[in-house]
Formats: C-alpha cells, sequence, structure tokens
C-alpha cells in the first residue's frame, strides 16, 4: 500500500473565513499533522485558481488524500471532488472541513478560540481523510415516467410540457375536474382573460395527449423508492393503482385563508373574501354593490403568520378595476398595509387603477380598520395616516384579501417523499436562491403555490422549471449511486440479523456464502444512511465514506489533548 | 433425577443422530461441578445433576454448526432463554440441537456456602436440594441450610424453573418464592436511588479492579462473534492497559451490546476473578428493556430485539 | 492546547456533535448562514444519518475525556431515511439511562431533534449545552493522570 | 431534423442556469458573454437576500459546472452580430472580440497583471477602483483566462510597452489576434441578457456625481464586499471615514412617470440587506431606509424586514427625500423630506425635516443591459412599452418571446430577483426541450 499522503488547503472565503479565523496559523497547524505532507491557503479555494491549486499540488506532491477547510459539504463538495477526480485521485479521497458556517460566521467575536476550533476541525479532517478508501460508484437506469401530484395550472402545464418532451406522465388530480383552485378565479392577471380561457384549452390538450395519463379524485397512497425508481401507489374512486417513475413533481397548491374571527368573516354576510368574491361576480347578473371596502393583509404579516401573501395585492387591484369598470361611480376603496406591485405589470395595472378612482388608505397594523354594524357591515372605521384620522367609509361589501396558506396534506405528503417543509408549511426548496424548485431529496420537484403563494405567470414558470429538472435524469436515462452505501465483511459477520432487521429500505439479506451465513448488502437499494452499521456488534457491517475507522479516528484527533474521562 | 437424565442420554446415543451432549459431571472437589461432554454411553455415567451445575452450558452448542450431526444440551430453565436467543440471531438452528431440560429449584454459590458452614469447601461433600433447603454432608455430618443463605443472587426471583424450550424433560418445576419482598431489581433499584456521585463513586470503585482478563466475556452466550470489537486493530477501542476509562468504556460497551441479549444467566459475575458484581449492570439492562421497550430477551422466538426496532409512540425525551 | 483551560473558573467545555446530513448539520449551516453567534466549544461530525452514530462513539468520547456529546438528528417523522432517527430515538434512550446510572451526568449525553430550518434552536442547544457543562466538572476519572 | 443545439445570450445568473439544464437534457450548448468572464451581476454582489448567503460562494459553483461541462460551449468576451433562420434552424454568427491572449496558453498567473503599467478603472468594482489593462475581471472568474483591454493597452493605443508579452512565461500574449467571426446553427435561442443599474445623475435633486458621498447602491455592494476595493471595510468616498448613519433612498428613478414607471422588484430586499450588513460590519452603525411601499413579497422576506428593524438597527420611513444637500464642512449628506408631524391639538401636519447621515444610497432603478436593444434589434423581437422583452401570452408561455423559437429569462423580460431568473432559466430550458423534441 503506498504510503498516505495528505494535501491541505484551507480557504479565506475572501474575509469570510479569514476575517475571523487566523488562516496562516491554521495552514502550519496543519503541517505539523501525521500524514500531512502539503499545506496552503488560497483566496477562494472554490474558484479556479483554487481548484487548480489542488490539481497542481495532487500531481506535483503525489497526493492521495485531499482535505479542504472552507465552507460546507453541502454545497461545494461535488466541485471538490470533480477537481479531485479530474486531476486522477479517486474523488472519495477527498474530505472536507467546514470552518465558515460551522466557525467562522459562528464564532465572530471571538478570533482566538475560532482559530483553535478551526484547526481542530482540521485535525478531525486529516484523520478521518487518512482511513478513506477509493470507491467505485453504482450506476443505475431511470424509469422514464414522471409523476405530477396535483392538476392545477402549474401541475398541468408541468405534465405538458413533460408530455411534449416524449416523457411519460401520470397525473394526479384529487378532485374529479381539473384545474385547482384557479377554478373558482373570475378573470386572471394580467391578461385579464377569462378563467376559462385559460383552462379550457389546457384540459384538452392534457386529456388527448397520448404520453400523459390523468387520475381524477386520485390520491397518491404510498410513493417508496428513489430517483429513477419510485413505486408510487394511487387510489382512486374505481381502483388502486402501482406505478413506477422515475421522478416526481410536487405541484399541490395551496388554499385561500378563510379568515374566521377577522372582521366579522363568517359572521356578518356582507364580509368575504376575495376569492368569494370573484366565485359570486363569475355568475352573470349578480348586483353590483356600490361601496366597497377591501382590507388587505388580513391573516398576514402579523406575528401569527408573518408572511406576504405575494399576489394577495394584485387579487384586490385586479377585482377593484373590475368594480369601476362595471359602475366607474363605484366608491371602491382598498385599505393596505404596502402595495406589494412588484415589477412592471402590476405596477402598471396599480397605476391604472388609481387612474380609475380607487382609493387607496393605508392602515397600520397597530391599529386596525373596525366593521361597524350588527347583522352585516355597514362601514368600516380606518385610521388615514395621511390625513392622521379616522375615516368611515360606506360599505355594502367588505372584501377581505387572505394569503394563501398551505394544505393540511403537506405534512402527509412531505412523510410520503422525504422532502421538508418550512416553517409556514409550505415545502421548504432544497436553496431558497439557487435551487428554488428543487428538494435535497433527489429526484423530488416542488412548483406553484405548494412552495409559497405565485400567481398564474410565476406558476407556470415554476411548472416548465420543474419539468425540466423532473427531465433532466429522464432524459440521460441514468442515475449514479454515490458510494457512500453499506457493505458486509463476511469474514466477521455473525448473521445475527440485525442490519436485516433495522435497514429501513430492505437492501440486506441473509446469504449463504464462503463465510457461511451472512448479511449482504444489495447496493443499488442502499441509501447510505448507515443504520446498520450502528446496529452492528460485531462491526463487520460498515459505510463507505463513513465506517467505523474513520468516525472513530476524528473522535481521537478531538479528544487527543484531553485526559480520558468518565469523572465528573 | 439423575437416573431419568442418563436415561434419556443413553436412549438419544442409541437412537445415533446426536454426536454427543453437554453435560454436567464432577469435578476435581466435591463442590465443583463441570461440563462434560457424553459421546458414548460409557460416559453416561459421569453425568450429575444437581443445585451445583451453575454453566450456561449453551455457550458450547455453537460447536454444532461445525458438526454433521446434532449436539444435546442439559438446560435449566434460565439457560433455556439463551438457547431461544442463540436460535433467534441465527447462530444455531434448531434440528441440530437436542434440549433437555431439566428442572431446577435454586443453585447454590459455593463461596457462600463456605461461609455459612464455616467449613473449608475441600471438607464438604455433597450437597442436595431437598426442597426447602439445601441438605449439606460434610463426612458423616448432615446440615440443612436454608436456601436463602447460600443461593444465588438470579434464584431469588427465579421465573423459569423449568426449562419451557425442550425436546425431553425432566418434569415441571412450580416457580418458587424464597423471598417474596425482594423483587427482580432491588439491587438495581437500590443503585438507582443513590445521588449521581454516589454511583458513579459505587462503580469507578469496582471498575478500577477490572484487570480487563476477558472472562466475562468469554463466559458469555452471547459473545459469538468471530473477531469481537475490542480485539480490532482499527479502530482500537481500548488501549492495552487496564485504565479506569477503559475499563468503564469495555463493561459499558458490552452491557450495551447485551440490551435485549442478556439473560440473565449470571456467568460473567460467577466467573470474575475481582468479584467485580457484573450483575448489578445486567440487570439494569434487563429492567431497561423491559420498562421501556416491553422486551424480555429469550422468551419468544418471533419477538425483535428492541435496539433494532421501534414505536412511532416510543418516549421522547429529547425534544 | 486547551489543557491549560480546563479545570477552575476558565473551564471551556468541549462538546462532540454528531449531526445528521439532511437536517440537523443544514440546520447548523443555516445558524452558520444566519451569523448566530455561539460558543466555540462544539464540533460537528457529519453523518448521513442519526442512526449512524453507535453508542460506541458516544461511550469513547466520554470516556476519551470529552465533556459532551450530542446527537442531533431530524425530528420524529422527518427523518429523510424514513425511520432512522426513531432508532435512533430508543438507542439514546437506552444508552441515557445507562449512563447515568453509572453515574454520568445526564448533561453529558444528549439527542435532540434539529430540522434544516432551525439554524436558531441548532445556536440555542450549543449555548445551552455548553452552560450546562460549565456547570459540571471538567469530565476526568480521579486519580488519573491528572 | 431540428437542429439539437442552443444559443444563450448572457453568461449571468439566468444564462449560467439555463445553459447548465440544456446541457444536462443533452442539448449542445454555445454561451456567448459579452465580458471576459461569465457571473454577470450577481458576481458582484456581496451577499444576497434572504438567507445572506454569500453571492459568490454559491455562485462560483454553478459557473464552474456550467464552464466545465462537456456540452457548453463558452464563447465569453463576444457578441452575437446577426441571427437568420427560424426556429429549429437558426443561423447566428458571433463575433469574438481579440482579447490579445492566447486563451490555451494562459494559466491565469496573474504575473502580466503586476508588471502592467496602465491602470484604468476597474468595472467589476463600479469603478470605485482600478485595474490594469490586462486583468482578470474578479478572482473567481470563469474561464480564468486574461484580457488585455484594448481600449486601454499602452501597446494597442500608442505602440510601446509590451511588458505582459516579456513576463509571459507561457508566451499567451498574441498581440496579433484579430477579431473573428464564427458561425453557429442552433435550433433555438435563450435570451439572458439582464440588466444594468440606472444611472441616476438625471435626479439631479438627488446630487448623483455631484456630492461625493451620495453613491448607488451597486456601488455600496463593492464596498460592503470583502473582495471588494477596500476589502469590506465600510468608507466613503470623501474622507474614507466609516459611516454611523446611512441613508437608503428606494425608488431612484423607479415607480417614477418621468423616468422609470416600473418597480425594480428587487431593491426594497436589496435596501435592506445593504442596511443589515452595514450593521454586521459595525455594531454601532444605524440606517434609514426611504421607501414608498415595502414590498417584500417573497420567502421568508418579511421575516428578514422584521429581523432588520429587529436586530440590525434598520429603520423604514415612509417617504420619498425630495432633495439631498452637503454639509459642506463634514461632507455629510442632507436628506430633506417629508414628515407627518402632529400639532399640539393633535392635527396632523405635513412639514419637511432634514437628516444630517454620513453616507447616501440610492437604490436606483434597474434597467434592461446596454446590449438589450441591439439584440432585439438583431433578433426580431418586440420590446413592451417599459423596454422589456415583450411576452405575448404571459399566463401560459410566461418565457416565450414575440419569435417561435426565441425564449427570454431572467432581467431582460422583466425586473425579478436570483430565484425567479433561476426559475425562468429553467423554465426556458423546458419551452426549449419542448420545441426541439420531434412531436408525434
Amino acid at each position: 500500500m503506498p504510503k498516505t499522503r495528505v494535501g491541505v488547503f484551507v480557504c479565506h472565503c475572501g474575509n469570510n473565513i479569514a476575517g475571523v479565523v487566523r488562516v496562516p496559523e491554521v495552514v502550519e497547524y496543519a503541517r505539523g499533522l501525521p500524514n500531512v505532507v502539503h499545506v496552503e491557503d488560497n483566496l477562494y479555494a472554490c474558484s479556479e485558481e483554487g481548484l487548480s491549486a489542488i490539481k497542481e499540488q495532487i500531481a506535483e506532491q503525489n497526493l492521495n488524500r485531499v482535505v479542504v477547510a472552507s465552507c460546507t459539504p453541502r454545497t461545494h463538495e461535488p466541485l471538490f471532488k470533480a477537481a479531485c477526480e479530474e486531476a486522477g485521485l479517486n474523488k472519495y479521497l477527498f474530505e472536507f472541513v467546514n470552518i465558515r458556517e460551522h466557525c467562522s460566521w459562528i464564532h465572530m467575536h471571538d478570533p482566538a478560540r475560532a482559530t483553535e476550533k478551526a484547526k481542530e476541525l482540521v485535525k478531525m479532517g486529516v484523520a478521518k481523510a487518512c482511513y478513506l478508501e477509493p470507491q467505485e460508484e453504482l450506476e443505475s437506469e431511470v424509469f422514464p415516467a414522471a409523476l405530477v401530484i396535483g392538476g392545477g395550472v402549474a401541475g398541468m402545464t408541468a405534465a405538458l410540457n413533460l408530455g411534449r418532451q416524449g416523457i411519460q406522465v401520470h397525473l394526479v388530480e384529487r378532485e374529479q375536474e381539473l384545474g385547482g383552485l384557479v377554478r373558482n378565479v373570475r378573470t386572471l392577471f394580467p391578461t385579464e382573460q377569462d378563467t376559462e380561457e385559460l383552462l379550457e384549452p389546457l384540459v384538452e390538450q392534457l386529456k388527448s395527449h397520448p404520453q400523459i395519463t390523468t387520475y381524477l379524485g386520485g390520491e397518491v397512497e404510498n410513493v417508496d423508492g428513489f430517483i429513477g425508481d419510485f413505486d408510487v401507489t394511487i387510489a382512486t374512486d374505481r381502483q388502486t393503482k402501482e406505478l413506477k417513475v422515475g421522478t416526481v413533481i410536487v405541484a399541490t397548491g395551496a388554499h385561500e385563508l378563510k379568515p374566521t374571527g377577522f372582521y366579522g368573516y363568517s359572521r356578518l354576510p356582507n364580509v368575504v373574501t376575495q376569492l368569494e368574491f370573484e366565485e359570486r361576480f363569475k355568475q352573470e347578473g349578480a348586483d353590483i354593490p356600490r361601496n366597497v371596502v377591501m382590507i388587505n393583509c388580513v391573516g398576514a404579516r402579523i406575528p401569527e403568520r408573518t408572511y406576504c401573501g405575494r399576489f394577495c395585492c394584485t387579487t384586490a387591484i385586479k377585482n377593484a378595476i373590475w368594480l369601476k369598470e362595471q359602475d366607474p361611480e363605484a366608491n371602491v376603496y382598498v385599505l393596505q398595509r404596502d402595495v406589494m406591485a412588484y415589477g412592471v405589470d402590476i405596477e402598471k395595472f396599480y397605476r391604472r387603477s388609481m387612474e380609475l378612482g380607487v382609493r387607496f388608505v393605508r392602515y397600520d397594523i397597530e391599529n386596525p380598520p373596525q366593521i361597524m354594524g350588527e347583522e352585516r357591515a355597514e362601514a368600516v372605521k380606518a385610521y388615514h395616516q395621511l390625513m392622521g384620522r379616522e375615516v368611515v367609509l360606506p360599505a355594502d361589501l367588505v372584501v377581505l384579501t387572505t394569503p394563501l396558506v398551505p394544505r393540511e396534506d403537506n405534512e402527509r405528503l412531505s412523510k410520503m417523499l422525504k422532502v421538508p417543509l418550512g416553517s409556514e408549511g409550505f415545502f421548504l426548496e432544497a436553496h431558497v436562491k439557487l435551487r428554488p424548485i428543487e428538494f435535497a431529496t433527489d429526484g423530488v420537484y416542488v412548483c406553484g403555490s405548494a412552495r409559497y403563494p405565485s400567481n398564474i405567470p410565476e406558476s407556470v414558470s415554476q411548472a416548465y422549471a420543474a419539468a425540466a429538472k423532473a427531465a433532466i435524469p429522464i432524459r440521460d436515462g441514468l442515475v449514479r449511486v454515490q458510494a457512500i452505501t453499506a457493505f458486509c465483511d463476511e469474514g466477521t459477520c455473525t448473521a445475527c440479523g440485525n442490519c436485516v432487521q433495522v435497514c429501513p429500505f430492505g437492501a440486506i439479506e441473509l446469504q449463504e456464502g464462503r463465510f457461511g451465513t451472512t448479511a449482504r448488502v444489495n447496493v443499488a437499494q442502499c441509501k447510505g444512511c448507515g443504520c446498520c452499521v450502528a446496529a452492528c456488534p460485531s462491526g463487520a457491517l460498515q459505510q463507505r465514506g463513513f465506517d467505523d475507522r474513520q468516525l472513530f479516528s476524528m473522535i481521537c484527533a478531538l479528544a487527543e489533548e484531553m485526559t480520558s474521562g468518565f469523572g465528573g | 433425577m439423575e437416573d431419568r437424565l442418563r436415561d434419556i442420554v443413553k436412549k438419544l446415543l442409541a437412537e445415533g443422530g446426536m454426536e454427543y451432549l453437554i453435560g454436567y459431571c464432577q469435578g476435581a472437589e466435591p463442590l465443583h461441578v463441570v461440563p462434560c461432554f457424553v459421546i458414548r454411553q460409557d460416559d453416561v455415567e459421569k453425568l450429575i445433576w444437581g443445585p451445583l451445575c451453575l454453566q450456561n452450558l449453551s455457550k458450547y452448542v455453537l460447536q454444532a454448526r461445525e458438526l454433521e450431526g446434532k449436539v444435546g444440551l442439559l438446560v435449566k430453565g434460565c439457560d433455556a432463554r439463551a438457547v431461544v436467543e442463540l436460535l433467534k440471531q441465527n447462530q444455531i438452528e434448531r434440528d441440530k440441537i437436542v434440549v433437555v431440560g431439566v428442572p431446577c429449584q435454586g443453585q447454590v454459590v459455593p463461596a457462600k456456602l463456605e461461609e455459612v458452614l464455616g467449613v473449608p469447601m475441600e471438607e464438604v461433600d455433597g450437597v442436595e436440594d431437598i426442597g426447602e433447603a439445601f441438605l449439606v454432608t460434610i463426612g458423616e455430618e448432615r446440615r440443612e441450610i436454608p436456601k436463602e443463605q447460600v443461593l444465588r443472587e438470579k434464584c431469588f426471583y427465579c421465573k423459569h424453573p423449568t426449562s419451557f424450550e425442550y425436546d425431553f424433560t425432566l418434569g415441571e418445576m412450580v416457580p418458587f418464592s424464597i423471598d417474596a419482598d425482594k423483587g427482580e431489581f432491588a439491587l438495581v433499584e437500590e443503585l438507582e436511588q443513590l445521588p449521581l456521585e454516589e454511583r458513579r463513586a459505587f462503580w469507578q470503585k469496582q471498575f478500577e479492579r477490572c484487570i480487563r482478563c476477558n472472562a466475562c466475556r468469554e463466559v458469555c452466550y452471547a459473545c459469538y462473534c468471530k473477531e469481537c470489537m475490542f480485539d480490532k486493530k482499527m479502530p482500537r477501542w481500548l488501549s492495552k492497559t487496564p485504565f479506569l476509562s477503559d475499563n468503564q468504556l469495555y463493561h459499558l460497551i458490552r452491557a450495551f451490546h447485551l440490551a435485549g441479549r442478556c439473560i440473565d444467566c449470571g456467568e460473567c459475575e460467577r466467573v470474575c476473578p475481582m468479584r467485580i458484581p457484573l450483575s448489578r449492570l445486567y440487570k439494569k439492562v434487563q429492567k431497561d428493556v423491559a420498562e421501556l421497550f416491553g422486551y424480555e430477551a429469550g422468551i419468544e422466538l418471533d419477538e425483535v430485539p428492541p435496539l433494532v426496532t421501534f414505536e412511532l409512540e416510543d418516549q421522547d425525551p429529547f425534544m | 492546547m486547551v489543557l491549560e483551560d480546563r479545570g477552575g473558573d476558565g473551564f471551556e467545555p468541549k462538546i462532540l456533535i454528531f449531526a445528521c446530513n439532511w437536517c440537523s448539520y443544514a440546520g447548523a449551516d443555516l445558524a452558520g448562514v444566519s451569523r448566530l453567534q455561539m460558543p466555540p466549544n462544539s464540533r460537528v461530525i457529519r453523518v448521513m444519518c442519526s442512526a449512524r452514530v453507535r453508542p460506541e462513539f458516544v461511550i469513547t468520547a466520554l470516556s476519551q475525556g470529552l465533556d459532551g456529546v450530542l446527537i442531533l438528528g431530524c425530528h420524529p417523522g422527518d427523518c429523510h431515511y424514513s425511520e432512522g432517527n426513531y432508532l435512533t430515538r430508543r438507542r439514546g434512550l437506552f444508552l441515557k439511562n445507562l449512563l447515568e446510572y453509572m453515574g454520568i451526568e445526564p448533561e453529558r449525553f444528549q439527542v435532540r431533534w434539529v430540522s434544516a430550518s432551525e439554524g436558531a434552536k441548532f445556536a440555542d442547544i450549543v449555548e445551552e449545552v455548553t452552560g450546562q457543562l460549565k456547570g459540571l466538572c471538567p469530565n476526568r476519572p480521579p486519580g488519573h493522570s491528572e | 431534423m431540428s437542429n439539437r443545439s442552443v444559443l444563450v445570450i448572457g453568461g449571468g445568473i439566468a444564462g449560467i442556469q439555463a445553459s447548465i439544464d440544456l446541457a444536462n437534457m443533452g442539448f449542445q450548448v454555445c454561451l456567448v458573454e459579452s465580458t471576459p468572464s461569465i457571473g454577470g451581476r450577481m458576481a458582484q454582489l456581496d451577499k444576497t437576500f434572504p438567507t445572506n448567503d454569500c453571492s459568490m460562494c454559491i455562485l462560483a459553483p454553478k459557473m464552474i459546472e456550467c464552464g466545465g461541462h462537456e456540452k457548453v460551449h463558452l464563447l465569453t468576451y463576444s457578441e452575437v452580430v446577426e441571427v437568420q433562420g427560424e426556429a429549429g434552424d437558426f443561423k447566428v454568427t458571433v463575433r469574438r472580440k481579440p482579447r490579445y491572449i492566447d486563451l490555451a496558453k494562459c494559466t491565469g498567473c496573474g504575473e502580466c497583471v503586476e508588471k502592467c503599467p496602465r491602470r484604468v478603472p476597474d468595472e467589476f468594482n463600479m469603478g470605485l477602483e482600478k485595474r490594469k489593462a490586462v486583468y482578470l475581471p474578479f478572482p473567481q472568474a470563469v474561464p480564468r483566462k486574461m484580457t488585455i483591454d484594448a481600449e486601454a493597452c499602452l501597446y494597442l493605443i500608442k505602440g510601446r510597452c509590451r511588458v505582459c508579452e516579456e513576463t509571459c512565461q507561457a508566451g499567451a500574449i498574441e498581440f496579433g489576434q484579430e477579431e473573428e467571426l464564427l458561425d453557429l446553427q442552433v435550433g433555438a435561442i435563450v435570451m439572458a441578457t439582464g440588466f444594468d443599474p440606472y444611472d441616476p445623475a438625471p435626479l439631479t435633486e438627488y446630487g448623483y456625481g455631484e456630492l461625493e458621498n451620495v453613491i448607488t447602491g451597486l456601488e455600496y455592494e463593492r464596498l460592503i464586499c470583502a473582495s471588494g476595493p477596500t476589502g469590506g471595510n465600510l468608507q466613503r468616498p470623501s474622507d474614507g471615514k466609516v459611516p454611523q448613519l446611512i441613508a437608503f433612498i428606494q425608488c431612484v428613478g423607479s415607480r417614477d412617470v418621468n423616468y422609470k414607471p416600473y418597480c425594480s422588484s428587487v431593491c426594497c430586499m436589496h435596501a435592506t440587506k445593504e442596511a443589515i450588513l452595514a450593521n454586521e460590519h459595525y455594531p454601532e452603525l444605524e440606517s434609514f431606509i426611504f421607501y414608498t411601499d415595502m414590498r417584500a413579497v417573497g420567502k421568508q422576506f418579511q421575516e428578514y424586514i422584521i429581523r432588520a428593524r429587529e436586530e440590525y438597527n434598520v429603520s423604514h420611513i415612509r417617504s420619498r427625500p425630495g432633495k439631498i444637500t452637503v454639509d459642506e464642512e463634514s461632507g455629510n449628506p442632507i436628506v430633506w423630506y417629508d414628515e407627518t408631524m402632529f400639532s399640539e391639538a393633535g392635527d396632523p401636519v405635513r412639514r419637511v425635516t432634514s437628516m444630517e447621515v454620513d453616507l447616501v444610497v440610492l437604490c436606483q432603478a434597474l434597467v434592461p443591459h446596454g446590449v438589450h436593444r441591439e439584440m432585439v434589434e438583431k433578433l426580431g423581437l418586440e420590446l413592451d412599452e417599459s423596454g422589456f422583452l415583450a411576452i405575448p401570452d404571459k399566463l401560459i408561455r410566461p418565457v416565450d418571446t414575440t419569435v417561435l423559437g426565441i425564449f427570454a429569462c431572467g432581467f431582460c423580460q422583466s425586473p425579478q430577483d436570483i430565484p425567479d431568473s433561476v426559475v425562468q432559466a429553467s423554465a426556458a430550458a423546458a419551452r426549449v426541450a419542448e420545441l426541439l423534441t420531434p412531436q408525434e
């Protein structure tokens, strides 16, 4: 076996690390660690310069282990692994040490101890690196079909796009009709078309597309498996169907908040939500009220629900414009806390509504409007910030602008798909900035208001984006399994069966072999959790990249300065 | 009872298919009973049975794996749990063993007997179970010794006086109660009630003595690994020198490995040359497994070991 | 290098944290990204799932003199691998009782659930456990090498 | 048979994302970027809201993935000259400007930069610093290759110097290089040309260009950035003093019918982020954001605003300042604005008041990139009334332009933040895939 030669690369990350951690000290310290033959620091280890430094040193110093101390492996590991590979070093001989998120950024006021910590983290990383071994990755095929959960505008768009890419699609909609929340909407922003003009052709194209199967009144009962190979159970009124798909898109949408308890809603007959307003006037011939007061941010941007509903202002503007167009004499007031008319179209819309005579009155969360009237709302009393006094606005109809809220079902779906929800209860994407429609779990994507309230152009863009992501593995045809899978040293395995019992994926079986009955891991099914390893008393089960020697050596490296314990 | 035992074994040997039977025979000294392997009909007469047959013989049954035929095994009720566990842990196939169950009404701790009698062990000629008491023969003299004075700790709360896993049995016995007040986990509870520091001091005092001779491991039926993790070069969990912290690590890890496996045979404590009260550790393991997860080792063949399964409703003090 | 700090008023405990890749490590990253400040006493070892952590690791760490060990995993029900954290919960519960029985302070070994969005919880836990351990003596045996 | 190649115009985050997705879908991608490196505006940002993720940290891996992708052909320092044909079969001519560097030989070592005697304003740092005539636009540039600025190089303008040539051990300097015209055939085109900051000089009331301590948002971004000209030390232009009070003025040129009527979408959050960063650097520092509506509509945005107020000394003042003057002695800008006061009788009185601060940051409107109009003409596209690309069916084809086969993502089609741009980039990739898949 060749001698272990570790190279350590410490990143300044501009000032992000070097502004707190004394990088030169860490470099000096690393030089003294066992098996370390090369140490250097880089302004940005992830820049091409930093990466080529790594590649050069692998060649020059004959490095067979590389340790980079910089940021989080969760975003940057692939980059450095690729660099190692380019230099001819198996990428599993790379170890990442996080001295930014886990050190410099959280100990900004204690450079001395942050530096000590960084040294120890590097030491631990080097200790582990010495026990790393080269690994081969397994490739597995991707089943060429996709599942889209939710038949609203987002789900339909995603399904159609995938279908038109020649990919087989299963679309599950829980209602008996496609269209989702939008079905109840009267006209659509920004084109002000009738909803039917959008929905009907979409539904038609979807139903006639040969690659798309739609399950109305359907529920996803179960999803098992992983990217490329999901087993899905769909139940409809008539049947339970087992499917195989390669990727999954979540497009389950959201609900409009029904603001019971706010402004007499559900008690007073003429206090309705924006969606109820649209439903009411979707029918021809409904009387157009003369005095309408809309109250925005009902149930949103409050301590109990801090988020902004994003497009509820647009909805209020749209409905206010419609009212003024029906009856230019109508008095339409919108009580608002900030008019979220972002971008070109909404701002234009907002300006148009003002030109038409819609009046916007700003209210303060500390001083909310009050509904006057017992049996029905007669007027709304509001504190007019600019006028500095209370105004009383007569109201035939009060319309409450409420945000979309997450579906209760999200939790069930999130557990089934093993993807997280954020604190508001919407699906939580892999990275809010650069991976907005992906999950950390491979092969599952999200779009539309299931992720966060979005208007139609936004939902549709997201749907296309999700379709792009869901199409990639299918078009590629292969996924590569990271070599962090478990394996069994059959020579020491006693076949006690603990591993078989704990494996959540049924990836381990007892089999007869050279050493009698022993456990054996099916790598294609192994997801690399390592549950089995911890359950194995003999230590025969191990996990690639996280084996006992590697983790043990990290503990020892950290504990080396300590005297032994169990004192108190 | 010994006669009936010998008859059964003779018959089994005569029938063929059984390579040998593991039983007990008299050792060099009267109070010293040792395991023996009965291979031929001639050997059968060596077999004995009585309150000094202390060993859990199931440790030896694993040899059957290497043999063509079956292995016979003499088991007390307590030791039968080990047999069940070995079956559960896939260490032996049921049709490779012949289990002969012997009813037992308590085992004697020779050291306690010596103390009670005030006579050196070599002078004692025999001990016989007469139901309420043990009848001890010292030369011509016969003395009845109340059981509670000399009984093994585990026998005080014996729940399985008869083997419940057997091919042949020498009869049933009802569970007996020597000291009704003394609960199974009394000694553990006593320790649990001590303040933390005193518990620590207690165990430190015990483990300071450990010389890491590994006798507890060697005797344990559940220590059947091909290579013990403690013997591996890497990770080297233990230093070679028996530091206190390493000794504690050794016993804690063993205790963890035995969670759901320890069947309270008490052999580890019996063989410890430094007299470390290991039962106090392993009774705790059994107690927690029972209280936290409702599990008792070695009873049901199809019950899943407690630490490789879970319930959604498990206690969760970690929120 | 930290030896001189140990014992006395300036005692700075050293805490080993095992964090699962999907929730807790991400939560720790979020704490970093959010610049939540916390005492520099902890060191994180990343594992894919909390259930990868052998109890032997915990025992070893304590035996080697680390002052505390934390296992952080996804909240029950949220495990990336469906059920790993339920196993962690059982093992943790059992180990915790055993360690306490041996006279080891309960603060020295803890299991907690930290999600990817709980950067603040991660910071709070580090703060809290560091404080707890400062209230104890350094983890060292009597009559051994000091 | 449709051509399975795609042209992406613009190497900012949208163009990068579109290229990566298309390449991963199996298309051959040609990414044309006019500057020497991909990265775009996002590369200039210090941190990004609402997580304060370091912008370069999350962008760099994408840049490298894109630059290193076997199916992506990077054409930096290049421009689209002409486009002919139709969906499925566009013929594109691209001009590669001479960078006087042999890309194959240049190692990016930077020795030539050290020796180059000529200094010119550095556009990456918004002119707040100088760069050399031979330069790498920023440390993480992809490709990591030098460029000689023909307008600044002494040899190229005056015929003498050539120090770089003597220095370069790799022999990568190539003064004989001429522009190259490349012909490409592609099936589809994705526009991702991004934005430019609006020059606030026409808003004379704010004194930009006159008053030293009135700077723009992007200038501020470079000042607060660790890799910027001051190493992240916030120093105001007039005297290098670290400001204690900063005023941010929103909607400078935006939401103003005299200039740009639209809302630029990102400035409320951008200003709040800048104020948070300032306070992170200097805990005593206080910021005032003068705004019209606080448009924080994304995920975790409201929470970000609340955190800014509660933890980072940020105050939001709802007012649009009318004028900025300067205190001659201190160089401090004085912001004049309307506020509602109450008389003793409790009646509200609007009155003009002023606030003296150390630094004013103008959060100016963002406008389509300078190359935008030219590209629009070459591609035969249409503009909307605000100058962004016209999207005929926003509802169901939000990334389709008026020309079949040409798609648009990111700021060139409407003001939006990074996640929305990334979404549109992937959406454009999906639309391309749909277009270039033979339909039965």
